[in-house]
């Protein structure tokens, strides 16, 4: 973005370097892009909700809300407005000052994520050459809400839910942090554009299918960000058997939609960071990204579209397969968490990175190994998805019922 | 005792095997789990969104038996009580105006109250009504705002009671209006305002002693009947038809017989002498059936008891005390039946004196044995029968020796 | 015995009213009486330290209706929908209970055809109240989708009972001496295509739970019940047999017409983890299910033909006073028992229902020590305790 | 084994204190006194030919004709797959009697319901509080000469029959009707 305002003072003939107002007119850039950030963050979590709400129905063999606007679709509107006008209680044993200023920690550790995240070839907000590293720091402010709302309420539920999300997150950091090292290591910087353009449109150009450590790196990875959001099954913190409602039990009316926003928000920053990191982000099939930097007018719009569409594609599917682990898999107990974390995801983590190390040495000195190996990842791939596939036609076919998909929406 | 081990703790050895094993049998169990749950994508679900977006009226979804709200079709009902009596909760309230039959009709319900919010929907009520007046409709949407709103009123108005129903004899089926229209009509809007109840002392205020127009008086009716049944006493079928007149004339089957003609009937022909099994007709039926049954046994029909000191000249006792039938020594006492009776015919009569429970206490194998010792084998203690209590013990004095039984 | 626990708590006029917990620095956690996971009222006083729970001590009453006492008021047959009551979501069994106790007050044997349409609505009943138990049970672990699924099963069953009986819940089907409708016609098919459906419903369900790693990894050494603490706390139903002792009062005391079919009884094993555990007696709700689907389709293949669903029994039932009668049946929560007194006139003189939830409430005390909070919520869900049943 | 079997087998090891079995028409029970009680049931599971490992049930039943509690046990044997029945009486002023929870451990929680809702003393038992009713109720429930409290904590336990104001409502509109009536010119009423 900085290069794009750059432009801009150019064209109105005067130096960014040296003209005074620049430092404003970076302001004003950057106040405007924080605006539709945070409007798309807002706008995608409240689509979310009522998406989760419909494809949890479809799962359950219900309907779901389908009466506000078309299909649903407007019903998390009403669930905003609603929230902000419920009545916005502060318990009165409670710390007010902790529980009120709580929820904007966790607002700012989420919307600070999307700084660094692309949407598509040019579309990021700041392409910084420590992208990655900026992303893991600021989620850590998520922590510090979670507590501070926990321990501000006053109630021994909430404190437990609180704890329980501080252990969680702070510990499954370190295997996130380390399956994601895997794709730097592969693609030698931290930039998450960077990263996207070290792989390429076809599959087997992904990071994914790049050697067998990457593959269970970006399952490490995708695990741990479930457990940082606080996605089943690891939803300890709000276990509404066991804790009602965990940390956000005490809020209502706009600061319990901040959680609310948080917690939804999240599953596109899990999403698109897992795209971006091995699935090749915004590259489109047969388009190198030097060809696609070189399109200019018309045809370098569309690509432009076409990339987003990719990203969004991709993103959207991971989304759809968070919500869907959450309706299917119980959850686990918090013994059970820590003891995963560091004895199964830390280890395998590490283990990766030496892998991948070892393993671009190797390719180095024989690089048809690379090759051999990307189209045999790739191919086990789509077996594992084909067979998948007709395991849910059987599915359906053992019960006795039939593929409808159209009706009863 | 069996020591609970925190789980993790409990790792099988060989912890590599271990660590691939779960990983595999996770993969594995994740797999089956999520295709199952993908499956259900692709499927119709089962909810359907009542209540507007039905594909056909919810009505009609229900099966026939459903017990939704009660409802009673006031043309057939025969005012005999049985739902009342059947209803655990006593959900059911009906108020009868009791009449001599000829100025006013015998039985008229004033009031046929059902409460459904306190009703727990349980079909007992169903089961005893003879004319099956009583059913369970397919209702079931009854919101309403107010509590006080709950109570369906069959009788519309209280001021123009509805005289009971006689069913024509031997008739299987009685017309009704098509199940659930009366309750539908009954079920007020969710939103209706509770009626204005008035307070407990306006209530007490609007009380008035006097007597209902056309109110049966129990004593002189009995007397009548007593008069009429003595003058016809050998032609049983017209005694039959006099005792019943006495009766609530309702067919419940309450008595132990299948109708009233069934119960009057084995009194004319002397076979049942318990004037008070007759639970439509209460107490009032209880008075007059004692008066005809001691007019019968002494062939004089009782005095009337001195006029209630205060009573308006109108020579009508006040219903609330009826004259106790049997002044007990004013009426001269006849031979007890143990000597007017022939063996067989005082075995009926002390069998149906007793309980009937066959429950042994006698030491008797049953009632049957122990009938058979005070008839045949002049069995003289008559307090065994322990069921029956102090009413048998009396009945049995009274039959066998014609004196009151002495204190226990 | 630890030392019974002292604690200070406020009572409803802030009266200090000291209740036995000690106070040793431990969090002292009211886990009740509304709470999502104690399946009705019930309160948990919960002395933990951080997770790891040193004593759960249940309270219950809080639905205390004293339906024995109502007993005593009405008649034989108007006790009937209270029975319904003692335990609404098995409540054919309630019913069975005291019709067989009454009738051998009255010493009276009911019509053949009248015993199966009893077996066919009890069990029937039996698979919809283990439906609930599994998918309530799932749901406690957090897998919310089994409970949907459960549901919707359940409801096809609730639909053939409302249409046996007129009632979906609370049914009141059964009279002394029999039954109170004969089966609608075209009945038979429509519990046959439901017991077809329902069996390949069962193999989804485990393949969607029960053999679940992580529903495993919850459940298995889940408080492990011997054999013999099981008897000595009384335990009974699933929760017995799950600890490996197969006793059914189907087939130790046959009653009714359970004697004419061939079902088998499913015994804990041990599949996951120690014999005894949570797993096993989820397992073994799943398993008994099948085994009802089995008895259903006998049941529907013998059925005599004269279609006489009552016996001949007085309006008014007077049973002299002081006679006894105990009857036993396998209720979906285990031996359920009624102990009745018949009293002067038409009410019994005492009613004493032994149910099987209120001596499983009785263990969780025992078995809670050194658990996890988590394993509470699914110890309670796998003992299937439902709060009407021990409060009665 | 049989009732008879089982009584014989009491009365040999307890002697005279164990009475004859109750006439035929009731379950076959054993009327024992309060005093041994423990005793028995402690033999009643130690021993090898009876092994009655299971305490089915506990009620007790109130006679206030006989002025008695009758303390009903129902014990079980799973290994034997037989059953009897003990029966206590207790007076029913101050009924009291050993608590059996040494014995079986399902005694605990059917001797509190015991103690809460008829009030029958378990000396020697854990931990006797009520179980169903709050701490502080007062009464027994199953007492036949029982009186609910009409309030606990200022919480009423009775609620007025909406039916009353219905009949109050067709009190008055007699009564205007009456009134209406009396003012009317006179006329003969027919049915």
């Amino acid at each position: 973005m900085q290069g794009f305002l750059d432009n801009l003072i150019r064209s109105k003939g005067f130096d960014p370097a040296t003209w005074q107002y620049t430092q404003f007119v970076y302001l004003a850039g950057m106040a405007a892009a924080a605006f539709i950030v945070i409007n798309f963050a807002a706008i995608t979590a409240g689509i979310f909700s009522w998406a989760e709400r419909r494809v949890a129905a479809r799962m359950q063999s219900r309907v779901g809300p389908n009466r506000v606007g078309p299909g649903g679709f407007l019903q998390w509107v009403a669930d905003a407005v609603k929230l902000l006008l419920k009545e916005d209680l502060v318990p009165d044993e409670a710390d007010k000052l902790l529980f009120r200023i709580a929820p904007y920690f966790m607002m700012v550790g989420f919307a600070c994520v999307f700084v660094a995240l692309p949407f598509s070839h040019r579309l990021v907000v700041a392409d910084m050459n420590i992208g990655l590293f900026y992303i893991l720091a600021v989620t850590a402010l998520i922590v510090v809400g979670i507590i501070m709302s926990g321990w501000s309420s006053n109630s021994k539920w909430s404190l437990f839910g609180a704890i329980r999300s501080a252990a969680q997150i702070i510990s499954y950091e370190i295997p996130a942090g380390m399956a994601l090292m895997i794709p730097v290591l592969l693609a030698g910087t931290m930039s998450t554009q960077g990263i996207i353009r070290a792989q390429g449109g076809w599959p087997w150009q992904w990071f994914l299918f790049n050697n067998p450590a990457a593959f269970a790196a970006f399952f490490i990875y995708f695990i741990s960000a479930l457990a940082e959001g606080n996605r089943t099954p690891f939803d300890l913190p709000e276990a509404e058997s066991e804790l009602v409602s965990g940390y956000n039990t005490e809020y209502s009316g706009m600061r319990f939609s901040y959680f609310f926003l948080v917690e939804w928000g999240n599953m596109w920053v899990m999403s698109a960071l897992a795209v971006t990191m091995f699935l090749g982000g915004w590259q489109i099939p047969g388009l190198s990204p030097e060809r696609f930097d070189a399109l200019r007018g018309g045809l370098g719009v569309v690509a432009e579209v076409a990339s987003l569409a990719v990203f969004a594609m991709k993103t959207l599917f991971f989304v759809f397969v968070v919500m869907w682990l959450r309706w299917t898999l119980p959850r686990i107990r918090v013994d059970q968490m820590m003891n995963m974390c560091w004895k199964y995801l830390v280890p395998a983590s590490f283990a990766g990175v030496l892998f991948v190390a070892a393993w671009m040495l190797l390719v180095n000195a024989q690089p048809w190994l690379g090759y051999a190996m990307r189209f045999t990842l790739t191919a086990l791939g789509a077996v594992s998805v084909t067979l998948f596939a007709l395991r849910v036609l059987r599915n359906i076919h053992d019960t006795g019922d039939k593929f409808d998909f159209t009706s009863n929406w | 005792m069996a020591e609970t081990l925190p789980p993790s703790q409990m790792q099988s050895p060989g912890a590599f095997g271990a660590y691939v094993r779960n990983v595999r049998d996770s993969a594995m169990s994740f797999w089956e789990g999520m295709s199952v749950t993908l499956s259900y994508m692709f499927r119709k679900p089962i909810t359907s969104q009542y209540p507007d977006r039905m594909p056909v009226s919810v009505n009609h979804t229900i099966p026939a038996r459903y017990r939704g709200f009660l409802e009673v079709d006031m043309d057939i009902c025969t005012a005999c009580q049985a739902c009342e009596r059947a209803c655990p909760i006593s959900v059911i309230n009906i108020d009868i105006l009791k009449g001599d039959g000829k100025t006013v009709p015998k039985l008229r319900m004033e009031r046929f109250d059902i409460d459904i919010g306190k009703c727990m929907y349980c079909g007992l009520c169903v089961e005893p009504c003879p004319t099956g007046a009583i059913q369970h409709t397919r209702e079931f949407e009854g919101a309403v705002m107010h509590f006080n709103n709950l109570t369906l009123r069959f009788v519309p108005d209280s001021l123009q009671p509805i005289p009971a129903y006689k069913p024509p004899k031997g008739a299987e089926s009685f017309p009704r209006k098509p199940l659930g229209e009366i309750t539908r009509a009954l079920v007020k809007k969710w939103d209706e305002p509770p009626p204005a109840f008035p307070s407990k002392e306006e209530a007490a205020k609007a009380d008035h002693g006097k007597p209902k127009a056309g109110g049966l008086d129990v004593a002189a009716m009995g007397r009548q009947l007593a008069a009429k049944a003595l003058q016809v006493k050998e032609d049983k079928p017209k005694l039959q038809k006099v005792i019943e007149e006495a009766m609530a004339g309702t067919d419940c089957g309450d008595c132990g017989y299948p109708d009233c003609f069934g119960y009057s009937d084995a009194i004319a022909q002397g076979k049942d002498f318990s004037p008070d099994k007759c639970a439509p007709g209460g107490a009032d039926s209880k008075a007059m059936l004692e008066t005809i049954l001691v007019s019968l046994k002494t062939g004089v029909v009782p005095a009337p008891a001195a006029p209630a000191p205060g009573a308006p000249s109108g020579g009508s006792e006040s219903p609330a005390a009826p004259a106790s039938a049997v002044p007990a020594e004013a009426v001269h006492k006849g031979p007890p039946l143990a000597q007017t009776l022939s063996k067989d015919e005082l075995y009926k009569v002390v069998l149906d004196a007793m309980a009937g429970t066959d429950c042994g206490d006698c030491e008797y194998p049953d009632c049957d044995g122990y009938t058979k010792g005070i008839v045949y084998e002049g069995q003289t203690d008559l307090g065994r029968c322990a069921p029956g209590g102090e009413d048998t013990r009396t009945k049995l004095y009274e039959i066998m020796l014609g004196t009151k039984p002495p204190p226990k | 015995m630890t030392k019974p626990l002292e604690v200070p708590t406020m009572d409803m006029e802030n009266k200090e009213v000291l209740r036995r917990i000690e106070i040793t620095g431990d969090m002292l956690l009211n886990m009740g009486p509304q709470h999502p996971s104690t399946h009705g009222v019930i309160n948990f006083l919960v002395q933990t330290d951080g997770e790891v729970m040193k004593r759960a001590i249940p309270e219950v009453g809080y639905l205390h209706r004293s339906i024995e006492k109502i007993g005593e008021r009405c008649t034989y047959n108007g006790f009937m929908p209270y029975t319904d009551r003692v335990d609404y979501i098995a409540a054919m069994f309630a019913n069975q209970g005291w019709a067989m106790a009454v009738e051998r007050l009255l010493g009276m044997q009911i019509p053949k055809y009248a015993e199966y349409c009893r077996i066919i609505a009890c069990e029937l009943n039996r698979i919809s109240s283990h439906l609930i138990s599994v998918g309530t049970m799932a749901m406690d672990v957090g897998a919310v989708t089994p409970f949907p699924y459960a549901l919707r099963e359940r409801e096809f069953i609730n639909d053939l009972l409302e249409e046996l009986c007129g009632a979906r819940l609370t049914y009141n089907y059964l009279r002394i001496g029999g039954v109170a409708f004969d089966l609608p016609s075209g009945y038979e098919d429509k519990v046959q295509g439901f017991v077809d459906h329902f069996e390949k419903i069962l193999d989804e369900f485990n393949r969607l739970i029960t053999y679940n790693e992580i529903f495993i990894k919850r459940l298995a050494h889940l408080a492990p019940i011997s054999a013999q603490m099981a008897i000595d706390y009384c335990l009974v139903g699933p929760n017995l047999r799950a600890t490996g002792y197969g006793f059914d009062v189907r087939k130790a005391l046959p009653y009714s017409v359970y004697p004419e079919f061939q079902f088998d009884v499913p015994v804990g094993r041990g599949e996951v983890g120690t014999k005894g555990d949570a797993w096993d007696r989820f397992w073994c709700r799943v398993e008994e299910m099948r085994q009802s689907c089995r008895i259903l389709r006998q049941a529907l293949a013998q059925m005599p033909q004269d279609r006489e669903i009552m016996a001949k029994v007085p309006r008014k039932i007077k049973i002299p006073e002081g006679t006894e009668a105990y009857s036993r049946i396998e209720s979906a929560r285990g031996d359920m028992q009624y102990y009745v007194v018949a009293g002067a006139g038409e009410n019994a003189h005492r009613v004493k229902i032994r149910t099987g939830s209120f001596t499983a409430m009785g263990i969780i005390d025992a078995l809670s020590r050194g658990l996890m909070i988590a394993d509470l919520v699914a110890l309670i869900a796998s003992l299937d305790v439902v709060a009407p049943e021990i409060d009665r | 084994m049989t009732f008879e079997e089982i009584q014989q087998r009491l009365a040999a090891k307890f002697g005279e204190r164990i009475g004859a079995l109750a006439p035929a028409n009731k379950d076959a029970s054993l009327l024992v006194q309060a005093a041994d009680i423990l005793e028995i049931c402690r033999f009643a599971k130690d021993d090898e030919a009876l092994v009655f490992d299971c305490l089915m049930n506990l009620s007790t039943v109130d006679w206030p004709k006989k002025n008695q509690i009758e303390v009903v046990y129902h014990l079980w044997s799973y290994r034997r797959r037989h059953g009897f029945v003990l029966k206590v009486a207790l007076d029913r002023a101050k009924p009291e009697i050993a608590s059996i929870t040494s014995v079986w451990k399902s005694a605990d929680w059917l001797e509190r319901e015991q103690f809460d809702l008829m009030g029958v003393q378990f000396t020697g038992h854990p931990d006797l509080r009520r179980i169903m009713l709050p701490d502080d109720w007062v009464g027994h429930p199953l007492r036949k000469d029982y009186a609910e409290q009409p309030q606990w904590h200022n919480i009423t336990t009775t609620r007025d029959n909406s039916l009353e104001g219905y009949v109050r409502l067709d009190e008055l509109k007699k009564k205007a009707a009456d009134a209406a009536a009396a003012a009317a010119p006179k006329k003969e009423v027919l049915s």
